[in-house]
């Protein structure tokens, strides 16, 4: 058996001279922790079975593009709304298609994900201009204009085109032509949705009175579970849940005042920047790595 | 006569009072200990006990696993134990004799001015909150171990590894060995070394082989204090360990899991098995502390006796 | 007779405050000589200055001559180190190193850079013989010094010092903390060790000065009163003070 | 021989002295990097405004004047970095958020400018009340018409740059709406939240500490369950702050609750802290009343006062200044705990933190950016300077307080 | 004459060891009573009895009677804290707290719970006064008694003393930590406070003892060896270790 060895690493040393920026070594695997959104998304798109124990977790998305962009050997995922310049990492090509916005709301792109919501069962408030004031967010945060132009700038991918102005839709809530302040919106769940939430959120208090807001991200686990579920009267109950995926069976959001999906997000697998020979891998392929079977970058593509 | 009677009952009263009083408080500050370990029993013990709402762990996978992993419901704590028994003791080694001989310095050596600032250092050291250390081993460490292990030709994950956190925790535990040693150092008895110094011997003599020597046990003691420390380092550790999902890891430039690393990885999940199951590791934890503790203070009481 | 010690002159201040003032003393070759006097009057101090261990104490400044064996130890030549080994001291606290016996008297020669194992053996065999603790401690050379009693402890101190084959034997009250058993068992000793050694003694109980010294020296606030051969200072005392002392009437 | 023998002792001696040295540099230069790291990293980011404003942008939704909507401004004569438009009179810089995001910051507002005389658009006690567009707030989003009376659209929700933005309001004929924002990236939130940990904390620890103390050093014989508190507080020494954090969670959180918290809040990081600052106030009481000399207390007692008159009228007074270094160094380790208060406090930088809120200490806060979705080290290294700082001082203060109290009784 | 104490059959045990032994004494009202001896030898031991201050001591015990004006102080239904405002204490190292001298005199009445100002402020002058310190101080008697030289604190602790109007002052090596002009300023206070209080005195001076005392009392290893009026011990003592102790042949 020596004669195989021999020519791989010929083919090794080719590679090297053809792509000099090709990272060689063996793959470093960077997955995010279990209560993630963004790992399940990712692990159901390239249908993985079972992660290789060698996987590194790491604790956020920043914390993600921290660690890839320092390796050279490193794969890891992202949300697409990072924003990728100078991060020192780069996002890669999905069975030959580019992410991007167009690509993820007409489908193509096959590694997307829903930005779900849920809220508190109706009359489950504690009082009426609470219960109203989430109606007016929900209804700003799904249909309005406004909405959709902040998420969409804070890299959440909507369709405009299906947009209300909020001068219309406001009509609705008269509950936002009287001073909130005193009205505090808690949510919980996902952490991938922080970005997008937060900034859907700061846009709409002032429109609306001055209301308050305690964001409080944890993980899509906890969505349903702090606003439905068995922690919903607890020290860690929320008016509104969101997950990064769509609710589970098993999460039962019939009796919410309002739920459903605000916007799509992308995952994308990202590598070192320096890795520039990787532009492109397939669902198996990114399979074969997370679960251990391709260990070294030079084994890609054989 | 100044005695007034109804006074002096009065103040008979206050007194029998107070001491009531300060007896409450020691109890209550004493009962602390026994109500943390008790609560923290109670709780860390549930994942084990057969109607456990979340599905049952085995308590002996659990104990003595090797692969701790949330999304496979694979609770195993055998290796992180071995893990941090492995980065304290190393950080231990590094650390102690570094301490011990600044320690010496800043005792008998150095001139008063130098002693006096290298002092300020040590107890400013010791004044950092460990989330600067953190902050430093994120920024710096990791640098440092990816440049060492470049020189051998190894990646790691970006620098995250068993040694970022060794040195880490070696860096975090000097400053309290170094100032039980300058105790230890300071109050050996000053005859001794007069005695060996009419004996002929060097100021350096005396310094290396009698006065660390008679220092050995508040030394020894400021070691167990620091290995304490190293055990029970948690949001620093956790910045640079990586987040092995099996071991142990013997190797310096792997990534790495403590059971401190262990109780903030989960945090985010706030009821439920990983919740409950991050009382159970502190459960271990607290055990690996105070079983060395006790183990040491036997050797403690070994090497004092010589 | 000659002289080993000859102080000339010696003044001695700590700081500002001056303890010693114009000592002037020749001390002979293999007698005992004490030193008494109240507290406080400088005998510490001075026979401190006797092997330099006033060195160590910071702020102290000698003036004028001390001559030992020829060699003036004050000299900026002298190296001190060796000059400890030839005038060796005991405390008044026995203060045995927290290590084994065999440690402890090996302590010294070790530290000259002697390694030989059966020479260590025989300097701590004869030391202990010397300091009569031979038999009391040969089958236990290796277990801790801190077990011993106070009073094997001192003279264990003393053997340690015999260990590094002195000239001379300082010793600052070094039965004070012993009980009466032990401190004529010292005393004992000190009889027996002039043969060998010069020695020097300080002493607060005047009984043990006259019982085991050739010469005494009365000190009162660091200056030398009288100073003579023991049986004149205890029975003839020439100045009122020594009498006075001598007599009880202060200190 | 013997010189030969004393040269390499002399050798010896001086490898051994070395050695010493190099450690003690060792020291330092840790000390000196992580000065010159947490310093290089966060120096540019310390001012006043960190201190006083808020982690949270102030979101502002506004309309102009009317007076001023036609207003054709011609102001030549601003030198502010980035974009200037004559016809606005304000200046738009690209720049980096302290949270470490793109957003386009208002460099220069002429007085003249309708960006000057905004009126405010959000319901509630401030509704139509002038708003002044300051230097260092972020254009969100500009509402405009053109003279044909279109409807058009600028700012940083456009992802438009700061050029763009300029180039695009230069169309416009009148603003319908402006949505802007404060500089966020404050610590004020945070800073009062440790303020509220250290009097709770402390106020809660101080008596029960010194108490313990008391009883420990003045009352306590060596009977069996006096050596049981004494060991059972030692022990507490040896517990690690992580572990303080699940108890704070368990025993405490009921606690809490009974004066009406909700969620881990300040109240049980105080709470929490107060049993992690027991071992360190009883030790240095105790060291405090080693101090007092017993003469003292036998001088009070056989003038005929009780033992607990001799301890608050004679012993306590004497020992003020070991209580105040015990809370020095209390406060120093409120400041700079982080394990134990992830559990109890929460992560979340509340602006307005109330005793029953969450909220973030200074600490806590830099866990929060290190772990959160975007680690900044900037912000994270200039926090760690202004906890240095402070640790710094107190550490001033507990030496000075220490000098004073040898000399006392001399 | 009348005795204020009497001492029956009096053993003090620290723990197992016996530091008293047997001890019988009468102590006379109006007299000065001093206590000599060699050191450890139960002085102060003794004196503190008589106040019960050694209560406060770990692991000692008495056993026998002491009678304080006809009354068992150590009965159980003695109370200390009275007891101890009729027998006042000075030490040997003057010992003021750390406040202003007039609250260090009026620290005793105020624990008994006067707080009428005028009161007070006699009290105050009354016992300066009484302890010859009121010229030296009344112009300054807010400021830091730590301020005061250490013969004048001394006065000061004794005038402390006094402001309690105690029956019996003991005084503990009073002078021991003063200077011989303090000294002797203290030993003519104590001459003219008998006139109005019983005083007990320990020191180590047997000069001081025969200067000032009509008693004294010589104890020794625990044991009242002789206790006679102060003459008779110095020029007749009855037993030869009194006399040798007085001639300074031990100690
Ligand atoms: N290190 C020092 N610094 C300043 N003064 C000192 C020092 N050592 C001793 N002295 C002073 O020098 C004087 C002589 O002290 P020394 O110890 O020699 O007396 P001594 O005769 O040995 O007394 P004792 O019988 O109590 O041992 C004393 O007044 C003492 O206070
Ligand atoms: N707290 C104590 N615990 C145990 N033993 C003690 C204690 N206080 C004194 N002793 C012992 O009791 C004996 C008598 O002591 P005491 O202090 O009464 O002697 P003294 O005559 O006052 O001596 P001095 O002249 O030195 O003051 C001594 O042997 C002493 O060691
Ligand atoms: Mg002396
Ligand atoms: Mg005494």
């Amino acid at each position: 058996g020596t004669t195989p060895s021999e020519t791989t690493e010929t083919t090794t040393e080719e590679t090297v001279e053809t792509t000099e920026s090709a990272a060689t070594g063996n793959i470093f695997v960077y997955t995010r922790d279990s209560s993630s959104g963004t790992r399940e998304a990712f692990e159901k798109a390239i249908g993985l079975e079972e992660l290789t124990a060698d996987a590194i977790e790491v604790s956020s998305n920043g914390d993600m593009i921290t660690k890839v962009a320092s390796d050279v050997n490193a794969i890891g995922y992202a949300s697409l709304s990072t924003d990728f310049s100078n991060s020192g990492a780069t996002p890669i090509n999905f069975e030959g298609v580019v992410p991007s916005s167009e690509t993820v709301l007409d489908g193509s792109y096959g590694m997307q994900r829903p930005f779900s919501y849920v809220t508190r069962a109706s009359g489950d408030f504690g009082s009426d201009d609470k219960e109203a004031i989430i109606a007016a967010f929900v209804d700003f945060l799904v249909n309005s204009t406004e909405g959709l132009q902040v998420v969409q700038a804070a890299g959440g991918e909507v369709d405009l085109s299906k947009s209300t102005p909020w001068a219309e839709l406001k009509k609705n809530h008269p509950i936002v032509d009287q001073d909130n302040s005193s009205l505090t919106i808690v949510t919980a769940g996902s952490t991938s949705v922080e970005k997008t939430l937060t900034a859907a959120l700061e846009a709409f208090q002032p429109m609306a009175g001055n209301v308050q807001f305690t964001i409080n991200q944890t993980g899509s686990s906890d969505g349903h579970k702090r606003t439905l579920g068995e922690e919903k009267d607890s020290v860690n109950a929320a008016d509104i849940g969101f997950a990064s995926r769509n609710f589970k069976d098993e999460e039962d959001v019939s009796s919410a005042l309002s739920s459903g999906v605000y916007c799509l997000d992308a995952v994308v697998a990202i590598v070192n920047a320096e890795n520039t020979a990787i532009t492109d891998l397939t669902a198996e392929e990114l399979a074969g790595i997370y679960s251990g079977e391709i260990k070294s970058w030079a084994d890609l593509g054989k | 006569m100044l005695i007034n009677a109804e006074k002096v009952k009065r103040n008979k009263a206050i007194d029998k009072a107070a001491r009531m009083f300060f007896l409450a408080m020691a109890l209550l500050s004493s009962s602390f200990i026994v109500i943390l370990v008790l609560f923290i029993f109670m709780k860390g013990i549930s994942p084990f006990l057969p109607n456990y709402q979340y599905g049952t762990v085995n308590l002996i996978d659990f104990l003595f696993g090797m692969t701790y992993r949330q999304d496979q419901k694979l609770y195993g704590v055998g290796f992180i134990v071995i893990n941090t028994l492995i980065s304290s003791f190393a950080a231990l080694l590094i650390s102690l004799p570094i301490s011990v001989l600044t320690a010496l310095f800043i005792v008998k050596i150095a001139p008063k001015q130098l002693s006096g600032l290298m002092q300020a250092v040590v107890e400013l050291l010791a004044s950092i909150p460990s989330i600067v250390y953190g902050v430093f081993a994120a920024g710096v460490l990791t640098d440092f171990v990816k440049w060492l292990a470049s020189l051998f030709n190894v990646t790691t994950a970006g620098g995250s590894s068993l040694l970022a956190v060794i040195l880490l925790l070696a860096i975090m535990i000097f400053p309290t060995i170094t100032s039980m040693a300058i105790t230890a150092i300071g109050a050996v008895d000053r005859d001794l070394e007069h005695a060996s110094l009419a004996l002929g011997a060097t100021e350096t003599q005396t310094n290396f082989k009698v006065v660390l020597i008679s220092a050995k046990s508040g030394i020894f003691a400021g070691a167990i204090l620091g290995l304490g420390r190293a055990f029970g380092e948690a949001t620093a550790v956790s910045m640079v360990a990586g987040n092995k999902l099996y071991g142990p890891t013997f190797s310096l430039f792997d990534i790495t899991k403590t059971l401190t690393s262990t109780m903030l990885a989960g945090l985010k999940e706030t009821t439920g098995l990983d919740y409950d199951i991050r009382f159970s590791v502190g459960i271990v934890l607290l055990v690996v502390i105070f079983g060395s503790n006790w183990l040491l203070n036997l050797v403690k009481q070994k090497v004092g006796n010589m | 007779m000659k002289a080993y010690f000859k102080v000339r002159d010696l003044d001695l201040y700590y700081g500002e405050k001056q303890a010693l003032n114009k000592v002037n003393m020749d001390i002979y070759r293999n007698k005992v000589t004490a030193f008494i006097g109240p507290s406080g009057c400088g005998k510490s101090t001075f026979i401190r200055c006797l092997n330099r261990m006033n060195d160590l104490i910071e702020g102290c400044r000698v003036e004028g001559e001390i001559m030992a064996n020829g060699e003036d130890i004050y000299s900026s030549k002298t190296d001190v180190v060796n000059l400890r080994t030839r005038v060796g001291m005991v405390f008044q606290k026995p203060n045995p190193f927290p290590m084994s016996i065999y440690d402890n008297i090996a302590y010294g020669p070790r530290c000259q850079g002697l390694k030989d194992k059966k020479k260590l053996n025989e300097i701590v065999e004869r030391s202990l013989k010397q300091a009569a603790l031979w038999d009391e401690v040969h089958d236990r050379l290796h277990e801790s010094a801190m077990a011993l009693s106070g009073g094997q402890q001192q003279r264990l101190c003393i053997a340690r010092a015999i260990a590094m084959e002195p000239e001379v034997i300082l010793m600052d009250e070094p039965t004070s903390a012993l009980d009466p058993i032990a401190t004529s068992k010292i005393e004992e000793l000190v009889d027996e060790l002039k043969k060998d050694y010069t020695i020097v003694i300080v002493t607060h109980s005047m009984q043990q000065a006259s019982r085991i010294s050739d010469y005494t020296a009365f000190f009162l606030l660091g200056e030398v009163i009288e100073y003579d051969l023991t049986s004149t200072v205890f029975k003839n005392p020439s100045d009122k003070r020594t009498e006075d002392y001598i007599t009880g009437r202060f200190g | 021989m013997r010189e030969k023998m004393k040269a390499k002792m002399q050798a010896k001696d001086t490898f051994n002295n070395a050695l010493t040295y190099i450690s003690a540099g060792l020291g330092v230069l840790i000390l000196g990097s992580i000065l010159v790291f947490v310093l290089s990293k966060g120096l540019k980011g310390l001012n006043f405004d960190l201190i006083k404003s808020n982690y949270w942008s102030e979101n502002y939704l506004a309309t102009v004047e009317e007076s001023y909507q036609t207003n054709e401004l011609n102001d030549e004569h601003s030198s502010a970095q980035g974009y200037y438009s004559t016809k606005w009179g304000i200046a738009i810089d690209d720049t980096l958020s302290a949270k470490g995001e793109k957003q386009l910051e208002v460099t220069y507002v002429s007085p003249n400018s309708p960006f000057a005389h905004l009126l405010n658009a959000t319901a509630g006690e401030n509704f139509e009340k002038p708003l002044k567009m300051h230097t260092g707030y972020t254009i969100e989003k500009i509402d405009y018409m053109t003279a044909d009376g279109t409807i058009g659209l600028a700012g940083k929700i456009l992802a438009q740059d700061a050029k763009t933005t300029i180039e695009t309001l230069d169309k416009a004929s009148t603003i319908t709406s402006v949505y802007f924002k404060s500089a966020g990236g404050g610590i004020r939130g945070s800073l009062i939240a440790t303020f509220y940990l250290i009097v709770i904390s402390l106020t809660i620890s101080l008596p029960i500490g010194i108490a313990s103390a008391i009883y420990l050093k003045e009352y306590a014989g060596p009977t069996k369950i006096n050596s049981l508190i004494r060991q059972g507080i030692e022990t507490l020494t040896g517990v690690p702050s992580i572990v303080y954090g699940l108890m704070g969670i368990t025993v405490l959180f009921p606690v809490t609750q009974l004066v009406g918290a909700t969620t881990t809040s300040i109240l049980l990081g105080g709470l929490t802290m107060a049993v992690i600052l027991l071992p360190t106030i009883i030790r240095s009481t105790e060291e405090a009343l080693l101090v007092v000399p017993k003469s003292l207390r036998d001088a009070s007692l056989s003038l005929g006062a009780t033992q607990s008159q001799t301890i608050f009228k004679v012993v306590l007074p004497c020992c003020i200044n070991g209580i105040l270094t015990g809370v020095l160094l209390g406060i120093g380790r409120v400041i700079g705990e982080s394990a134990a208060l992830i559990y109890t406090m929460g992560t979340f930088i509340n602006d307005n933190p109330t005793i029953l809120s969450q909220g973030t200490s200074l600490a806590l806060m830099i866990w929060s950016f290190m772990s959160g979705e975007n680690p900044n080290f900037e912000l994270a290294s200039t926090i760690s300077i202004i906890i240095l700082a402070i640790v710094l001082v107190l550490n001033i203060i507990v030496k000075l307080i220490g000098k004073r109290f040898a000399k006392q009784f001399v």
